[in-house]
């Protein structure tokens, strides 16, 4: 692995060259104008003169994750006509997709960690692999968490690199960069940089060994419980009660990854596209009978934690969440899915 | 001396056990502590032992009137399709409310979501609720770890810093606003009565936005909501938006696409806006609960002051009167209707 | 046994609402009119009092269903001309003059007119403007079919000489050589409604009519205002077409004059038509207007009358009390001057740009000798002469008369007594019913479930109305590639009887489930084209039509691109609605054959009767233990009739009529279910199944208090007129030796608590004096009054009681007469306004005209059958106008005094109109019901009870479990409730938000 | 960009079976001439038309809509205008609070006897929204949908 070591001049320039040949996202400071359509919410398009102003980086993670990048809102997957004068009125087709490299910024571990989880189930899905392959992640890793942050519990680290395409972090008169892969590569590739010195190389891997190992042990024991002592726990009562199905928690988790599928006509155009659903929804488990299986509240909200705490780790291995804390910190009724996971634990202690 | 809302906690804990106690009541809705600074949960008591984890605070910005049908019906006894309605009275639940929350209760009882029999309402008079989102603004780039509450000022903590602030500078915009901060409807009083505010221009915010040129309010239109996410927590905090299916869902036709797109998301927030008029009572919720920060309020805020103003109709304040469009004058305003029609030349309308 | 069949002479309202009546509830009628269409007087008026609704658009509909009846037989330029036989079975001879344009084949396209070169004075329009001698008499005329005027038609008149109209006309309607026709129907009964001339002022040579062009009737006046007259709606005066500024109406020009025209009768309906003009007349001035009312007395007596002359003078408009006696040029702008002296004896000078004439009622020179013709008797004024207390029967047995012909009257009693002359044909012809009326039958209706749409579409040429300016054959082709369109083509004229045939073997043949005609407008050939789809098997729901004519090629005449762009998609949007639209049931509501009649006095014993007559079982509840109500506590009526003998005749009819049942002492308790059945429970706890209700509980007399008290119930010799007709009644010999009396009028009516006439006070008071007069000639008698309001011919007893010496002395508000008590004296005092001075007067007896107050449980009875009340309390009709005795409940009928005060005959004529209607739902096993109505998806209900609200109907409530339901036979289509719905939960088949946004979204394909 | 494209707006109107759509054919009987740029869309009643409707339509496109129903107490269906009466009164000020430009909705009342009323509305109402332009608030593009 290549490490260099660059000023901050140089990174405003490094993004400047990007801009040239690539798209280049960062996190919005604040709302974006109506300008930028192009853009999903809580990112801004990077022109590069701007590119200084967006760093440093606010501690933790950004506003919004970086899912809309992998798994947009919402994704085309056809199109058609329904005009009457056309000979190819109703025959679907595979709309243009863009082929230009997309390269974000400030990117946190936790959310770099994300999209590797993405991508378990999303191992043959040819929409969100091709995203996959034109998305360069360039990340900074965390010299201070908040409070709400709790990666370390779910398996990751503040520090880690993993997922990042270059990782920055931050040393005396600048920052280190870390080339994780092929795509980080290409993104240096003809700039001159300077190699690090060893010396902050190593403080880095000092910090990395202080932090401790990385593992999820502690939450482990909940892969191997019985599903039945979770399902028919009493605490899913009143958490249901609280909850009021908003879609809050799956939209700004970087690892909710449901989708469904529509059709929009407009003016005789049509296109098939699949947007975020949300499992708080009544209507994502509606029957077409007009049975729900998951009609209460209660039942919905159950699902979503058991989720991303058993069945995503029973089928994949990890945890289907990289504790970023953005629903601790924005769920309006104060659903903390930390105390979740300590009633769930202490539910199978006293198995 | 405890503070107001100390004091109001002790009484609101002491009230809820006697009511449970005495079966009074099924079901105490209130609030319990939160994880984090600045926030609460919405709390629904059973049991008496459990009444001291109620908490009364300047964070309680949640609606509770949203909670009340399934609250009721959470104490009925259980009942399935075929089977007959219940006879006799159903249990009671209790639920405190501050201005907003009980003219919404009013609503709901107007919409028959609340039997008005089943409801006891624990008035609390509201001093307003603070902004969560307001405080951190004041600290950027800091993170607070604690902030404890007096009756006039709050002492905002964070790992290196401590600080005093104004309590009523960071109070809700919606509360700040507000003319009718005591309970319209009180079954148990809880703490002193708050009086009227006599708010010279309630409607200020509306106004600064009416003043706009045309392009300058659709700039800002688009630029509000272009950050919306459709996730609904605006609408789902919402004691009024209660549909088990939201127009947005509908298929056929559909009213409004799913995606982010910028049309149907400002569709959506027109729509449902509209689809409170008169009936709204600005509690603020939607405001509060919107994780990308939102101000979708102003929209109701501008339908609750055309009703004030055309119909003299303020939402929830009297269970017997109907609400603003279920009802009409013969003279209402028409002033939307076009008169100056053009006056076409007969010849040119005659075809000549 | 009786003919089933039945003549109406006479197309007005009046007409044809008889027609309507008798058609509906199972005899053949046979509408004999005169002039080339039905609408009457009605169908020239602009707007009527008191709601201002649109005249023409509330009509239209009546008409409409009139021409269209499968059992009304409907003969224009026609009159009756002899009759023989006796009731049950008459002989009419009918002839029918020639219209010269065959009505089968004219498709209204106005070619005829438009070529025709003949300008003749258009009559329609009161002789303002001209028409052609080919002519339609207006818009929406029934038939909608052209008429050659024999008159002045060029070629009827010189063979040979014109004929233009031939020429153009496509569809080949014109024959120049049809005769007259000669008709010889057998009918059961025959019903006149040959309703009424206006007074001509010509010979009034005060009013300049004639002479100056600005002067002109009120008729005149009405087509000037109406947006279908001479000038489109822009009030211009005759002279110079400015907009006038300054208008003056005087009224009673031809009423209430004996000394120049020999009418001594007042005709009743002019105040209010007046105020109306002065109100809407206003509405149409740009910026200053000033309007002035010179008369003698407002009589604004009907419901809703009084607030709307209170409304007029708030509004600025102007009275005067003072007959004008000179109008004179003012100036050489047509500008008039009039002369008048007013109250205070001052002569006064007035200037306007224009002044109406109110001219009065009369009878035609025909309708006199129709009269004749059958042996009628006529009244001292050539009306045609009636029953008090059988206000619809002539003199002759079988013949029945209703409207203006038998006294001058508004619409509302119009219509009233032609649903009673219906009722009272009904009677007689009871048996026969259903004998003489014929019913279609149609195949068996395709079951289109599951199938995919299989859309036909035709498009219309209507000769060159649309091909002329649309590209029709290019329409047709886009229709064919659309989604759903198996099948499309062009016709000439699709409403022409051979292409509906075709279009019934193409519908088999191609296996059509669903049908677009692109032509004119649905609401005239809507019915058509659903009858074509029945007569193919296709439920008539499956069907759309676009507008290609009235709403294209003929608005957009110089533009035949863009005008063939959008036939495009209208086309388009049809094909998108039809395509989602289902078959739908054809309503209807099984109907429990009797009846219930709430309220025992004469207008309930009235209905009872009739109903019963008509052989349906009544049930007739009383809350009392006698029945007769208020009638009985009255002594006679103004034409000297007394009631105690026709009230104890009638009782005994009612008691022992073997279909009706009397429960006394009776109150309801409950009621459930709707028109067809309902299930009424009384006091007692016995219920009862019924398809229709008769609400008559009568009023009550006003208990004088306050300031209208005038120490009734304090001094024995102040007295109410019903305690007075007690003492007639008894025959009390004080009454002679009273030396001087006083009536005062208005107690309690015309104030602000009470913003109505009660009506029947004017003529009763003065009634009163002059039986007292009778009995005591020496007898001096004081009137203190507001208005005298004893309108139509109870003028004449008015007449009557100033020749006997009785003395009328005018009052105000702002002067109430006071009594006090002196000596053991009474003590009036009151003010004079034409001697402007105080009087005082001692009389021995003082009598108050009290007002006539709903009674209080109206309200509740009321909400058992989901009725509306009035802001009095009385009970509020489904509309003023045309449905005077029917709720917007159906099933649930008014009359007497609970809808308003009146006089016994109107009560009479009301209840026997109330069972009329009735009987229309009686005569049928089931009645239809809306299909179109709306539906509720339970699933989407929140129960939030907002369409309950909305609901102007009461179909939709919330059941048990807070859910929205309709009550599919209450529900009339409306939507109210569905666009009313946040979560679509209630939606209207057919009309539904996914066929209306189907069809916007074509627009933009 | 009107004069030089030749654009040539698309007007919806829904009108009330009643009232407006019979003052629209009075106007066709009567040869009344207007501009042909309106769609009209007939329902039963002005009180029929929701909000979602009329926004559902500016989002499919139209460049203008009116509504147009029976005068205030003529209502066929007694009171359904009164309801949309407030209903419109809302929508037509919150409509303007967005920015959306006024003119592109009206409302009207035309009776069945106003069939020169009605061609002077169609004119009114066509002439304002040629003097707006095409359409763009809150009407749906497909084409600018991708986000990120």
């Amino acid at each position: 692995m290549k490490v260099f070591k660059i000023s901050p001049a140089e990174l405003d320039t490094m993004i400047e060259q990007w801009n040239k040949v690539h798209v280049v996202y960062a996190p919005a400071m604040e709302k974006q104008a109506a300008a930028s359509p192009d853009c999903a919410p809580g990112w801004c398009r990077v022109d590069g003169s701007a590119a200084l102003t967006l760093l440093p980086l606010l501690t933790g993670p950004t506003l919004a994750s970086v899912k809309p990048f992998f798994f947009p809102q919402p994704e085309t997957l056809l199109t058609y006509t329904l005009e009457n004068t056309r000979p190819d009125k109703g025959m679907m087709r595979e709309p243009e997709r863009s082929k230009d490299m997309q390269v974000v910024l400030g990117v946190r571990p936790c959310d770099a960690r994300s999209v590797l989880l993405n991508n378990l189930p999303y191992q043959e899905d040819q929409f969100f692999q091709a995203n996959r392959q034109r998305t360069a992640l360039v990340g900074f890793i965390c010299d201070q968490t908040l409070s709400t942050c709790f990666c370390s519990r779910m398996g990751g680290s503040p520090l880690d690199n993993e997922g990042l395409d270059l990782a920055l972090s931050r040393a005396e008169d600048g920052f280190i960069v870390e080339v994780c892969s092929e795509k980080g590569e290409a993104l240096v590739t003809g700039l001159e940089l300077a190699p690090a010195p060893e010396g902050d190389i190593s403080a880095l891997a000092a910090r990395r060994n202080a932090g401790g190992n990385p593992s999820a042990t502690e939450l482990d024991s909940l892969k191997g419980s019985e599903l039945g002592t979770l399902y028919d726990a009493a605490m899913w009562q009143s958490l249901g009660e609280a909850c009021i199905n908003c879609g809050a928690c799956t939209f700004i988790c970087p690892t909710c990854y449901c989708f469904d599928i529509q059709d929009e006509v407009v003016r005789g155009q049509g296109r098939r596209i699949r947007y975020w659903d949300s499992c708080m929804f009544p209507l994502y488990s509606l029957h077409t009978s007009g049975h729900n299986p998951r009609g209460q509240k209660v039942q919905r909200t159950r699902n979503r934690f058991l989720h991303k705490l058993k069945y995503f780790p029973d089928r994949f291995g990890p945890f289907s969440c990289v504790g970023c804390g953005r629903c601790v910190k924005d769920c309006p009724v104060n659903i903390d899915i930390r105390e979740v996971m300590d009633d769930l634990m202490h539910l199978t202690a006293v198995e | 001396m405890p503070t107001i809302n100390k004091r109001i906690s002790e009484e609101i804990r002491a009230q809820a056990r006697k009511l449970l106690e005495e079966g009074e009541v099924a079901a105490v809705l209130g609030y319990g502590a939160g994880s984090l600074p600045m926030t609460v949960k919405p709390l629904v008591v059973r049991r008496p032992e459990d009444c001291s984890k109620l908490i009364w605070s300047a964070f309680c910005v949640l609606n509770l009137a949203n909670y009340l049908p399934a609250a009721l019906k959470s104490v009925e006894p259980p009942r399935g399709p075929r089977d007959p309605k219940h006879e006799g009275p159903l249990p009671k639940v209790a639920i405190l409310a501050t201005g907003c929350w009980s003219r919404n209760i009013v609503v709901q009882i107007q919409e028959h979501q609340v039997a008005r029999g089943r409801v006891v309402v624990m008035g609390v008079g509201s001093r307003g609720m603070v902004s969560r989102r307001k405080v951190e603004a004041l600290f950027p780039g800091l993170e607070i770890l604690a902030v404890e509450e007096g009756d006039h000022e709050l002492v905002v903590r964070g790992a290196d810093f401590a600080e005093t602030i104004n309590r009523w500078s960071v109070v809700r915009d919606n509360c700040q606003s507000c003319t009718h901060p005591d309970p319209v409807l009180v079954d148990l009083r809880i703490g002193e009565p708050v009086s009227e505010r006599k708010n010279p221009n309630p409607f200020k915010q509306v106004e600064e936005i009416e003043q706009q040129s045309g392009d300058e309010r659709w700039a800002w239109f688009t630029r509000e909501f272009s950050t919306c996410i459709r996730c609904y927590a605006c609408r789902n905090a919402c004691p009024l938006c209660y549909c088990p299916t939201c127009f947005v869902d509908d298929a056929k036709p559909q009213w409004v696409g799913k995606s982010l797109d910028a049309v149907d998301t400002g569709l959506f927030h027109v729509l449902r806006a509209y689809h409170c008029a008169g009936r709204c009572t600005d509690c603020g919720t939607c405001e509060t609960v919107c994780p990308m920060g939102i101000n979708m309020r102003l929209l109701t805020k501008k339908l609750n002051k055309d009703v004030l103003n055309l119909y003299n109709i303020e939402a929830g304040m009297e269970p017997d009167s109907p609400l603003p469009l279920t009802t009409y004058t013969m003279d209402d305003p028409e002033k939307f209707i076009i008169t100056e029609l053009t006056p076409v030349p007969r010849a040119v309308k005659e075809g000549k | 046994m009786s003919n089933g069949s039945v003549l109406v002479v006479g197309g007005g309202i009046a007409g044809v609402q008889a027609a309507l009546d008798l058609a509906n509830s199972g005899f053949l009628v046979h509408l004999v009119e005169r002039t080339t269409a039905i609408g009457g007087k009605m169908s020239q008026l602009d707007k009527t009092f008191p709601t201002n609704d649109c005249s023409a658009c509330i009509l239209s509909p009546k008409l409409v269903e009139c021409g269209r009846h499968f059992n009304i037989n409907l003969l224009t330029l026609a009159d009756l001309i002899a009759l023989e036989g006796e009731p049950g079975s008459f002989k009419a001879v009918v002839r029918q003059r020639p219209r010269y344009i065959d009505p089968e084949k004219c498709i209204a396209c106005g070619l005829c007119a438009e070529k025709c070169p003949k300008k003749v004075s258009n009559d329609f329009n009161m002789g303002i403007g001209e028409r052609k001698a080919a002519y339609l008499s207006y818009p929406q005329a029934v038939p909608l079919k052209y008429a050659l005027d024999p008159e002045h038609c060029i070629w009827i008149n010189k063979p040979g000489r014109c004929g233009l109209c031939a020429k153009v006309c496509q569809a080949g309607a014109i024959n120049f050589d049809e005769t007259a026709r000669e008709y010889i129907l057998e009918v059961g009964s025959v019903v006149l409604a040959p309703g009424f001339s206006r007074f001509d002022p010509s010979p009034l040579d005060f009013t300049g009519y004639g002479r100056l062009p600005n002067v002109v009737t009120s008729m005149e006046f009405e087509r000037l205002l109406s947006p279908s007259g001479p000038c489109m709606g822009h009030l211009e005066r005759p002279s110079d077409g400015q907009e006038p500024k300054r208008i003056a109406w005087l009224q009673c020009i031809g009423s209430r004059d004996i000394n120049r025209v020999g009418h001594p009768y007042c005709s009743s309906i002019c105040c209010m038509f007046a105020l109306k003009q002065a109100v809407i007349a206003k509405e149409h001035a740009h910026g200053e207007f000033e309007s002035s009312i010179f008369y003698m007395d407002m009589r604004t007596h009907g419901k809703g009358f009084e607030n709307y002359y209170n409304r007029a003078k708030e509004d600025g408009v102007r009275f005067h009390r003072a007959r004008v006696h000179s109008v004179i040029p003012a100036d050489d702008s047509g500008s008039l001057q009039l002369r008048y002296v007013d109250e205070l004896g001052k002569v006064n000078f007035a200037e306007f740009d224009m002044v109406v004439l109110s001219t009065g009622l009369q009878v035609y020179r025909h309708t006199v000798k129709l009269a004749e013709m059958l042996g009628l008797e006529l009244d001292a004024d050539n009306f045609i002469k009636t029953d008090s207390f059988n206000p619809v029967a002539t003199s002759r047995p079988g013949i029945y008369v209703c409207g203006a012909a038998s006294e001058p009257k508004d619409i509302p009693q119009s219509v009233m007594e032609a649903s009673a002359a219906a009722a009272e044909a009904g009677r007689i012809m009871a048996p026969a019913r259903w004998t003489e009326t014929s019913k279609k039958v149609y195949p068996a209706e395709m079951n289109i479930h599951a199938q995919a749409p299989r859309i036909g579409v035709f498009v219309c040429h209507c000769g060159i109305n649309i091909s002329s300016v649309v590209d029709v054959e290019a329409v047709a082709a886009h229709a064919k590639n659309l989604d759903g369109v198996v099948f499309s083509q062009c016709n000439l004229f699709t409403c022409s009887q051979d292409t509906i045939n075709q279009m019934v073997s193409i519908i088999k043949e191609q296996g059509l489930n669903r049908v677009v005609v692109a032509s004119c407008s649905p609401r005239t050939h809507e019915p058509l084209f659903q009858e074509t789809l029945r007569d193919a098997g296709l439920n008539k729901f499956l069907f759309e039509m676009a507008n290609i004519r009235d709403q294209n090629s003929w608005v957009h005449q110089l533009e035949p691109e863009k005008a063939t762009a959008k036939a495009k998609d209208l086309v388009a949007m049809a094909v998108a609605r039809v395509r989602s639209e289902g078959a739908l049931p054809y309503n209807t509501v099984p109907v429990t054959k009797s009846a219930l009649v709430i309220g025992g006095g004469v207008t309930g014993m009235t209905a009872a009767l009739s109903m019963a007559e008509q052989n349906y079982p009544v049930i007739l509840v009383e809350q009392s233990e006698c029945l007769g109500g208020n009638g009985r506590k009255v002594y006679r009526n103004w034409k000297g009739d007394t009631f105690l003998p026709f009230i104890n005749e009638l009782t005994a009819r009612v008691t022992t009529h073997p279909q009706i049942s009397v429960k006394y002492n009776t109150e309801i308790s409950e009621v459930t279910g709707s028109v067809g059945k309902f299930i009424t429970t009384f006091s007692d706890g016995h219920s009862f199944e019924h398809g229709v209700a008769v609400i008559a509980v009568g009023g009550q007399a006003y208990q004088p208090e306050e300031e209208w008290q005038f120490l009734h119930g304090i001094d024995h010799r102040v007295q109410t007129l019903l305690e007075l007709d007690q003492r007639f009644m008894e025959e009390d010999a004080g009454l002679k030796e009273v030396k001087q009396a006083v009536f005062i009028h208005c107690v309690g009516s015309r104030i602000p608590e009470r913003p109505y006439c009660s009506r029947v006070c004017c003529t009763h008071a003065i009634d009163s004096a002059v039986k007292l007069k009778e009995l005591n000639p020496e007898m001096d008698i004081y009137m203190l009054y507001r208005d005298i309001r004893t309108y139509g011919q109870r003028e004449r007893l008015y007449q009557e009681a100033r020749a006997k010496g009785i003395i009328f002395v005018c009052y105000d508000l702002d002067h109430l007469p006071h009594v006090s008590e002196r000596d053991g004296r009474l003590l009036v005092h009151a003010h004079d306004p034409i001697i402007d001075a105080n009087i005082s007067i001692h009389p021995d007896l003082l009598v108050l005209a009290t007002a006539i107050q709903p009674r209080e449980q109206t309200g509740s009875l009321s909400k058992f059958f989901k009725c509306a009340v009035d802001s009095q309390g009385f009970l509020l009709e489904a509309h003023m106008k045309l449905r005077p005795v029917d709720f917007a409940t159906e099933g649930v009928f008014l009359a007497g005094l609970c809808h308003y005060p009146k006089p016994m005959e109107e009560a009479i004529a009301q209840a026997k109109a109330a069972a009329a209607r009735a009987a229309i739902i009686l005569a049928y096993d089931a009645v239809p019901a809306e299909s179109v109505t709306a539906v509720v998806t339970p699933a989407k209900c929140t129960g939030c009870g907002l369409c309950v609200e909305v609901c102007a109907y009461h179909a939709v409530s919330l059941d048990e479990n807070g859910i929205s339901v309709v009550t599919t036979s209450m529900c009339k289509g409306c939507g109210a409730c569905v666009a009313g719905c946040r979560s679509d939960a209630v939606s209207l088949k057919n009309i539904g938000n996914e066929q209306i946004m189907a069809a916007v979204d074509a627009a933009f394909m | 960009m009107s004069e030089t494209n030749n654009w040539e707006p698309k007007i919806i109107a829904f009108l009330c079976n009643w009232c407006s759509y019979a003052g629209a054919d009075l106007a066709g009987v009567s040869r009344f001439q207007y501009p042909p740029n309106i769609r009209i869309v007939k329902v039963p009643c002005s009180g029929r038309v929701s909000e979602n409707m009329i926004m559902s339509a500016l989002k499919s496109g139209a460049d203008g809509i009116l509504v147009s129903g029976c005068h205030p107490g003529d209502c066929h269906y007694i009171s359904g205008n009164y309801f949309a009466k407030r209903r419109f009164a809302l929508l037509s000020n919150l409509l303007d609070f967005i920015g959306i430009e006024p003119g592109r909705v009206s409302f009207s009342w035309v009776s069945a006897s106003e069939g020169e009323q009605f061609a002077e509305v169609v004119h009114s109402v066509t002439e304002r929204v040629k003097a707006l332009g095409p359409a763009s608030r809150l009407v749906k593009q497909l084409d600018a949908v991708q986000a990120a």
